[in-house]
């Protein structure tokens, strides 16, 4: 039997090299070379943050002829631009809906909410752990979001539901970069999350900008939570760092894309489909625990996770949320106020 | 006609001419070298580079796309630069009059074609008060035009954006964008089936506008004398306070007015994750343009070229994006360079000077 | 809000982060006044900051020794400002200009040299570059309030006090500030005094380059840990601003980087209280230009008080002239 | 003949075209006081500078104890001792006294190496007392009279071991005590070995002072004399290129009604001197009346207050019934007041506009020339441009060509053109013929009286005192801000007179100078 041959295009916002979202859409490339081997040629663009570039670099692929193209919810206007120009390209839109359906589009959202919950769980969990001399009295823990926009407030409702539920005297220091790139400022506010509202662990859900949580973690010697992949795993040359990360939440970007371009290959027809994908698909879930948690609250975090899974735990969303009940769900547990 | 004529036949005016084209030969042949050294497939990635607008009709549509917003920034820098200012503040006024057009374009309702029309003009009114501000600064205390100016940048960045994520943000989106657009709002496209959109005929329409008040209105005469020497203007009697505040308020109103076009035309809602900063590129195109706005159409379109084919060549290739504003910088310096730009018309003059003297002499 | 305003100021802590963040537009405010001072505007100082905030990571991943980093940086820096120089005085370019287009290189520049090297755009994160270290000052650290604020800071906060003191020395003290002064104030008359102004000029801008390259280095390798495409944000440009606010001296130039690092430090602060934090973000710099706006004001006031004294005085003359 | 200073065929060329000296051979010997004379324009500074190694020359060679140097820089001219003041002084306002004249030569700290303020001043105190030229050590510069500027200058050229000391019309600015003053430290000078060159525009001076002198025009050596040799006479003829004659027709004529009354107008620069002290005159209708004063002494100032270019600190001018004081130059302008810039290279035009757009700067609202909405009518302006072009004989190729591409006469045309077309009732004259061929004066000069004869006031500054002399009905004379005398027949007085006043020797009484006012 002849496999079918298949050529992927993955057109990259913003830049690689943030160990989160971008790079693990650039993973996906990975895996599908492994499988398919010769069967598929890979290749993919850093397009940097000027959107009037993504409409022709779609057009571009759909002229190419490529079958598949990734691109992420950045592309949005651009795919409805684009898309219905070249029906034999299948565009597999991730990190949101498409608005309109076209028939050659598949877009897919995650339930970032989730992931923010595991989070919260166990940042309200470990924040108790006092045993531990790099955790202090207070129930303070922080969060940097990249901007204050519904698909971060997601990840931040869901870390404080996450983290109430595991501690309900549990107070929260937040702040948002207003950048997805500005490493520097993530850490000024990560710093001042540490240092001034002895926060003990900091969240963030600032793609690239979010390393600079780390950064100031290695230097206040306090822990924290990776976002998207397994980000501990990706400072093997800086295990200081590695050693301060907690966890991660993985969003498995490239697990989902590589099963869209599996389903595409076996002939399943995408195009048109919207999918809702999180911990029950398998693509939500937390990265391996850094070895300095206890033992108690990794099993009380898997159980978690478990539940979740099945479906078993409410957690809310910033997409059926006002902005002032997001307002209100802030301010109940702000740290500076 | 008499003025292309003599734009060939006088040396004056030749000689700053060769050296722009010198600049853009020279920049495109170092570009040449510069793709030669980075990649692995040069001949293809040149071939890119060099002709990416007729190798795809949309390469082609996109470059007129992209001579839109760097025409009103280069056109607005062109008075700026009548006036040898160096304001940077056109920056602010574009995003700013994209922020107001995104604004007026979301909450009200007008008939199509008005509807546009009323947000380019607030914009533009917007952006022109914006362009007021270094030039006040600089009138009443002293400060430097561009050193304010980008400072303001910033500010009306964050003010901007501030706009966009608390009052016209789409809540239902992950991403940041506004509500979309009313559809009486958005202008109708030139071709089917591309981006292009009649905000290229608008742009067009400006230049004509610009050039005849830069060149054929007393406002510009008065413009292009103050920047000639502000102190022989001010004693000719010119109101030389007042010219450089319209001059920047028009300049500001072009900036402004270009961010509403650019909305209108080429997006369906405001979707900048940043500052795009046409006002970087626009100081390139006044620049090639010699601060004539009749020029601005042709430095444009060779700066789209070069933008184009460098956009193409990178999704086709191994070489980034990037690069080209190395030959960017490179325009820049040479057209900068008195030296440069001098070096032959000077050492014309005074051959012929001492030659004559010798004449005379014997 | 007064309150917590309050609040954070008498905090070590606040204090802490304000150094921290004050420290690299400090170094680079030096060298605007250094270069203002001889009369020539370093606009490159941002291209200056992001070729040695690339080089320093580079060349730290490739030796693996955050000191030949450093140095690297501090070179890159440097070749900038003369770049600068060989541009706006040897070929006669509008040094504004000139520097516009160095930083327009170095924006992109940067990009592509990254790119070509590591096959990424936005950030070094894959090159094991290496990190400046933090000091912990002996006796000062044991000091209550102060050893929080002043102790453990990255070595760069300490040089760019240092180099407070240096450039001090450099402007007031030695010969050079003298000329560096003439330069700037009159150059012909420099020039009649058998100064070489371009040599002096060019002294300014190298003196420029290694405090930007020191600036510079420092955000790629101790206040963040990688380079990142953009990582000056915009301080050479702020530097520009603070240097006319600190009117020429190493002092002043302390208030006036100051001043934006306590605005930027408070705006992170004041977004904790649920301030909107694209508002606060532009304060800093809302904050540098009224400060130069200020200082204009007072500085015309102080002329004029002074024209009108001394026209009393001949005025009084002139009435003893009458009456004699 | 031993020359410590030669030049041969030294030529320079400006970047803008302005050729400036022609293959000039100028020798100085070792050990004299060596005069420089030659109209303004005449290229004498140029050749200095070159000397000076400030300028480079276009060709051309220059030697010094007959061998060929070549002077890169001032730095390189130091080092061979030469050593300049320049006719505007090269000092650094901020700094001291001492730290000027040390400046790039500076005493450092044996240990530290750091600047030795203390020896700076020491050097100055004694240098200033072995050359008998007193100056303050320790004051600022901006500080500082002008005469001690002047002798800070020469200190600053002793300091760095000049034996040939340039000075650029150093008494143009000096009160005639300052000047004696000045002749006797100079022959000081020479008497311990000093070469001096010494430009001035004064023939007393250079008869006075000098022991040969060198003629200059229009960028060309003349000639070289010993001064014992030749009479005054002979030197002007060959400054100006034939025998000057100021003979100038002037129809008799009764002054009219007063045009322009200035009362007590006060005024202080940046440098806080104050320029203007108290000055009140009237100037009536067809009369001409001249404003003289050794330079620096207000006239400037004068000018540009009236004429709406810098604000007064106190103290009324008004144009027959308006009062213009302090108002925009465009206000003044419309209450028709013209003027010529003494400037014209900053002031009087754009020198990268056309020709056009200068002649039009003042007039191109009129409804002539741009329409009610404001469109220029281009046609209009062409051709009236080309009317004034052809009126005043300003050679050019076109209209359209940049001023900057003018010599300097046809550019003075320019501005005199555009000034004596403004249906302007009251006329201020700065410099109307500085640094412009005889030509061009002849024709400017008779324009100025058919002015007067149009019924228009005239106000007439000028540096050139036979000038003023010359066009003037009446004068009057400025000392240090002041007006200290009035002669409303300006016939009747002589320049020795008038030299007394202009170097503040006399004064009238108040009752002599309010007569001015014509109240
Ligand atoms: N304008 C110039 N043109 C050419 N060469 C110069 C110029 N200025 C200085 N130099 C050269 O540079 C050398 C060092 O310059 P510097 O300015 O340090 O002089 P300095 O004050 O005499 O030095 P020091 O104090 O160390 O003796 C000088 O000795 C001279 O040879
Ligand atoms: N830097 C310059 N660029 C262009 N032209 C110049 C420059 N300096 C002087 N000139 C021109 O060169 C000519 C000679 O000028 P120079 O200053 O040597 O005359 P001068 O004899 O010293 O006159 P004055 O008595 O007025 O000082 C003049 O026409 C002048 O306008
Ligand atoms: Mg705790
Ligand atoms: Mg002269």
């Amino acid at each position: 039997q002849t496999q079918k041959k298949a050529n992927v295009f993955l057109l990259i916002s913003g830049s690689l090299g943030d160990k989160g979202f971008n790079d693990s859409a650039r993973g996906a490339l990975d895996m599908i070379k492994q499988k398919y081997g010769a069967n598929a040629t890979v290749k993919y663009t850093e397009l940097g943050t000027d959107v009037a570039k993504f409409a022709p670099a779609l057009e571009d692929a759909g002229a190419e002829g490529y079958d598949v193209v990734f691109c992420s919810n950045n592309f949005n206007s651009a795919v409805q631009e684009v898309a219905a120009r070249y029906p034999k390209t299948l565009y597999v839109m991730y990190d949101g809906w498409i608005k309109e359906d076209i028939g050659n589009v598949y877009s897919i959202q995650y339930k970032n909410s989730e992931a923010g919950y595991l989070a919260g769980a166990l940042a309200g969990l470990m924040t108790k752990y006092t045993a531990d001399p790099k955790i202090n009295a207070d129930n303070v823990i922080g969060f940097v979001g990249g901007r204050d926009i519904t698909g971060i407030n997601d990840f931040f409702v869901g870390y404080i539901a996450g983290a109430q539920k595991m501690n309900p005297s549990i107070k929260i220091i937040y702040n948002y970069v207003n950048s997805f790139t500005d490493t520097a400022k993530a850490k000024d506010q990560a710093l001042v999350q540490y240092k001034s509202y002895n926060a003990d662990i900091v969240y963030h859900a600032a793609g690239r900008a979010g390393l600079g949580v780390f950064d100031a973690a290695v230097e206040t010697g306090k822990y924290a939570i990776g976002v998207d992949t397994d980000q501990a795993s990706l400072f093997g040359n800086e295990p200081k760092k590695a050693d301060l990360i907690l966890t991660s939440t993985m969003k498995r970007v490239d697990l989902t894309l590589f099963q869209a371009f599996e389903k595409f290959m076996n002939g399943e027809k995408l195009g048109g489909k919207k999918v809702y994908v999180g911990a029950a698909e398998g693509v939500i879930a937390y990265a391996p625990f850094n070895k300095a948690m206890p033992a108690s609250i990794k099993t009380e975090l898997e159980k978690l996770q478990a539940d979740i899974k099945a479906g078993k735990v409410s957690i809310p969303s910033a997409f059926s949320m006002t902005a002032d009940e997001i307002n209100k769900m802030r301010d109940s547990v702000n740290a500076a106020k | 006609m008499n003025s292309i004529k003599r734009f060939f036949t006088d040396r004056e005016s030749l000689a700053p001419a060769l050296v722009t084209l010198f600049a853009g030969l020279f920049s495109l042949l170092a570009g040449i070298v510069l793709i030669f050294i980075v990649s692995k497939n040069p001949v293809q990635s040149v071939r890119n580079f060099l002709l990416a607008p007729f190798l795809r009709s949309y390469n082609f549509y996109y470059l007129l796309i992209v001579m839109v917003p760097i025409t009103f920034t280069g056109l607005a820098l062109c008075i700026v630069y009548q006036l040898r200012y160096m304001s940077l503040i056109v920056d602010a006024s574009f995003y700013t009059g994209a922020v107001v057009a995104t604004a007026l374009g979301t909450l009200i309702s007008l008939p199509s074609g008005v509807h546009p029309a009323v947000a380019m003009i607030a914009a533009g009114i917007v952006g022109g008060l914006i362009g007021l501000l270094p030039a006040i600064l600089k009138i009443r205390w002293r400060a430097n035009e561009l050193v304010s100016s980008l400072m303001l940048n910033y500010v009306f960045y964050f003010l901007g954006s501030f706009v966009i994520l608390y009052y016209l943000r789409d809540r239902s989106q992950t991403i940041l964008s506004s509500l979309p657009f009313k559809k009486t709002f958005l202008l109708p496209r030139l071709v089917a089936n591309t981006q292009l959109h009649v905000g290229f005929l608008i742009a067009a329409g400006f230049v004509v506008l610009v050039s005849i008040f830069l060149y054929r209105t007393r406002w510009g005469y008065e413009i292009r004398l103050t920047g000639a020497n502000p102190r022989f203007a001010m004693y000719a009697g010119i109101p030389v306070t007042s010219v450089i505040l319209y001059a920047h308020f028009i300049s500001g109103f072009l900036g402004g007015v270009g961010g509403a076009v650019e909305m209108s035309g080429l997006y369906r809602a405001f979707i900048w994750q940043m500052n795009p900063s046409y006002a970087w590129d626009g100081v390139i195109v006044a620049m090639l343009a010699r601060r004539n706005p009749k020029f601005v159409p042709l430095s444009a379109l060779f700066f789209a070229y070069l933008r184009v084919g460098a956009d193409f060549m990178s999704r086709r290739g191994d070489v980034a994006f990037e690069f080209i504003t190395l030959l960017q910088g490179l325009i820049i310096l040479i057209l900068a360079s008195d030296r440069i730009v001098n070096y032959f018309r000077e050492r014309q003059l005074r051959k012929q000077l001492l030659k004559n003297s010798r004449r005379e002499s014997r | 809000m007064i309150h917590f305003i309050a609040g954070v100021v008498t905090s070590a802590n606040y204090w802490f982060i304000v150094l921290r963040s004050t420290a690299p537009i400090l170094l680079v405010t030096l060298g605007a006044v250094i270069t203002a001072q001889a009369g020539i505007m370093n606009m490159a100082l941002e291209g200056s900051m992001l070729w040695a905030a690339l080089t320093g990571v580079i060349v730290s991943a490739a030796t693996q020794n955050v000191w030949i980093g450093l140095l690297a940086g501090i070179g890159a820096s440097v070749l900038v400002a003369l770049v600068l120089g060989l541009f706006a005085l040897k070929l006669h370019a509008n040094p504004v200009l000139s520097g516009v287009a160095l930083n327009l290189v170095a924006t992109g520049g940067t990009v592509f040299v990254l790119f070509s090297l590591t096959g990424d755009k936005g950030i070094s994160s894959s090159l094991a570059s290496k990190v400046l270290p933090s000091l912990s000052i002996p006796v000062v650290k044991d000091i209550p309030w102060i050893g929080k604020v002043v102790s453990g800071q990255n070595i760069v906060v300490y040089i760019a006090a240092v180099s407070v003191v240096v450039i001090d020395l450099i402007l007031r003290r030695f010969a050079i500030g003298r000329r560096i002064r003439a330069t700037g104030e009159n150059v012909e008359a420099a020039r009649a005094a058998g100064i070489n102004p371009v040599r002096i000029k060019f002294f300014t801008l190298i003196i420029s380059g290694i405090l930007a390259g020191f600036a510079g280095c420092f955000l790629s390798m101790g206040y963040t840990s990688n380079f990142t495409s953009g990582i000056a944000a915009g301080r050479g440009y702020v530097a520009n601003a603070a240097q006319v606010v600190a009117g020429g001296t190493a002092v002043g130039s302390i208030f006036a980087a100051m001043l934006f690092g306590l605005t930027d430090a408070m705006a992170t602060y004041l977004q904790n209280i649920g301030l909107m934090p694209e508002l606060i973000q532009a304060l800093p710099y809302a904050v540098t230009i009224l400060g130069f706006v200020v200082v204009t004001f007072v500085r015309d006031r102080r002329e004029a008080e002074r024209k009108r004294k001394l026209f009393a005085g001949t005025a009084m003359q002139k009435e003893k002239a009458d009456a004699a | 003949m031993n020359y410590i200073v030669r030049t041969e065929k030294l030529s320079k060329i400006y970047p803008n075209g302005t050729f400036a000296n022609k293959s000039v051979d100028f020798a100085v010997m070792e050990g004299e006081i060596h005069g420089l004379v030659g109209e303004n324009g005449a290229g004498k500074t140029t050749l200095m500078k070159m000397l000076y190694g400030e300028e480079q020359p276009s060709q051309g060679s220059i030697l010094i104890d007959e061998k060929p140097v070549s002077l890169a820089s001032e730095f390189d001219a130091i080092k061979a001792g030469i050593g300049m003041v320049h006719q505007h002084f090269m000092l650094v306002p901020s700094l001291t006294a001492a730290e000027n004249l040390v400046l790039g030569k500076e005493p450092k700290r044996k240990r530290t190496r750091t600047f030795d303020l203390a020896a700076a001043v020491s050097i100055t105190e004694e240098l200033s007392k072995h050359y008998n030229l007193p100056v303050f050590a320790k004051a600022r510069v901006a500080d500082l009279s002008v005469s001690m500027r002047q002798k800070l200058e020469i200190l600053k050229a002793l300091y760095r071991g000049a034996r040939i000391l340039i000075l650029d019309e150093p008494t143009a600015v000096l009160t005639p005590q300052e000047t004696e003053e000045l002749f006797v430290e100079l022959k000081t000078l020479k008497q311990q070995g000093k070469t001096i060159i010494f430009i001035s525009h004064k023939l007393k001076e250079i008869f006075n002072l000098c022991d040969r002198v060198t003629v200059m025009r229009d960028g060309r050596m003349i000639a070289t004399h010993n001064v014992a040799d030749v009479d005054v006479h002979q030197i002007s003829n060959e400054m100006v290129g034939r025998e000057v004659r100021f003979e100038i027709a002037r129809p008799p004529m009764a002054p009219g009604e007063p045009a322009l009354r200035v009362r007590e107008l006060s005024y202080v620069d940046d440098f806080a001197i104050p320029k203007l002290k108290h000055v009140s005159f009237t100037l009536r209708r067809n009369e001409i009346l001249g404003v003289v004063g050794v330079d620096g002494n207000g006239q400037t100032e004068l000018v540009e207050i009236i004429t709406g270019n810098e604000k007064a600190l106190s103290g009324k001018v008004f144009a027959y019934s308006t009062e213009v004081t302090n108002r925009s130059a465009g206000f003044v302008r419309r209450c028709g007041i013209a003027h010529i810039a003494e400037d014209r290279m900053t002031v009087g035009t754009a020198l990268p506009a056309s020709i056009e757009q200068n002649l039009l700067a003042d007039r191109y609202r009129n409804r002539q020339f741009s329409t009610r909405a404001g469109f220029l009518r281009s046609r209009e302006m062409a051709a009236y441009a080309g009317r004034l072009v052809h009126e005043y004989d300003i050679r050019c190729n076109s209209a359209n060509q940049p001023v900057a591409s003018l010599s300097g006469g046809n550019m003075q045309k320019v501005v005199v053109a555009r000034e004596f077309t403004a249906n302007a009732s009251i006329l201020v004259i700065s410099e109307p013929t500085r640094g412009v061929d005889i030509g061009a004066i002849e024709y400017i000069h008779t324009k100025i009286m058919e002015m007067r004869s149009a019924g228009k006031a005239i106000l007439l500054v000028s540096s050139d005192l036979q000038e003023v002399m010359a066009l003037s009905d009446s004068l009057i004379v400025m000392h240090e801000g002041e007006i200290v005398a009035y002669f409303p027949d300006a016939a009747a007085v002589t320049d020795k007179e008038l030299g007394l006043y202009m170097l503040g020797i006399k004064r009238q009484s108040d009752e002599e100078l309010r007569k001015v006012l014509h109240e």
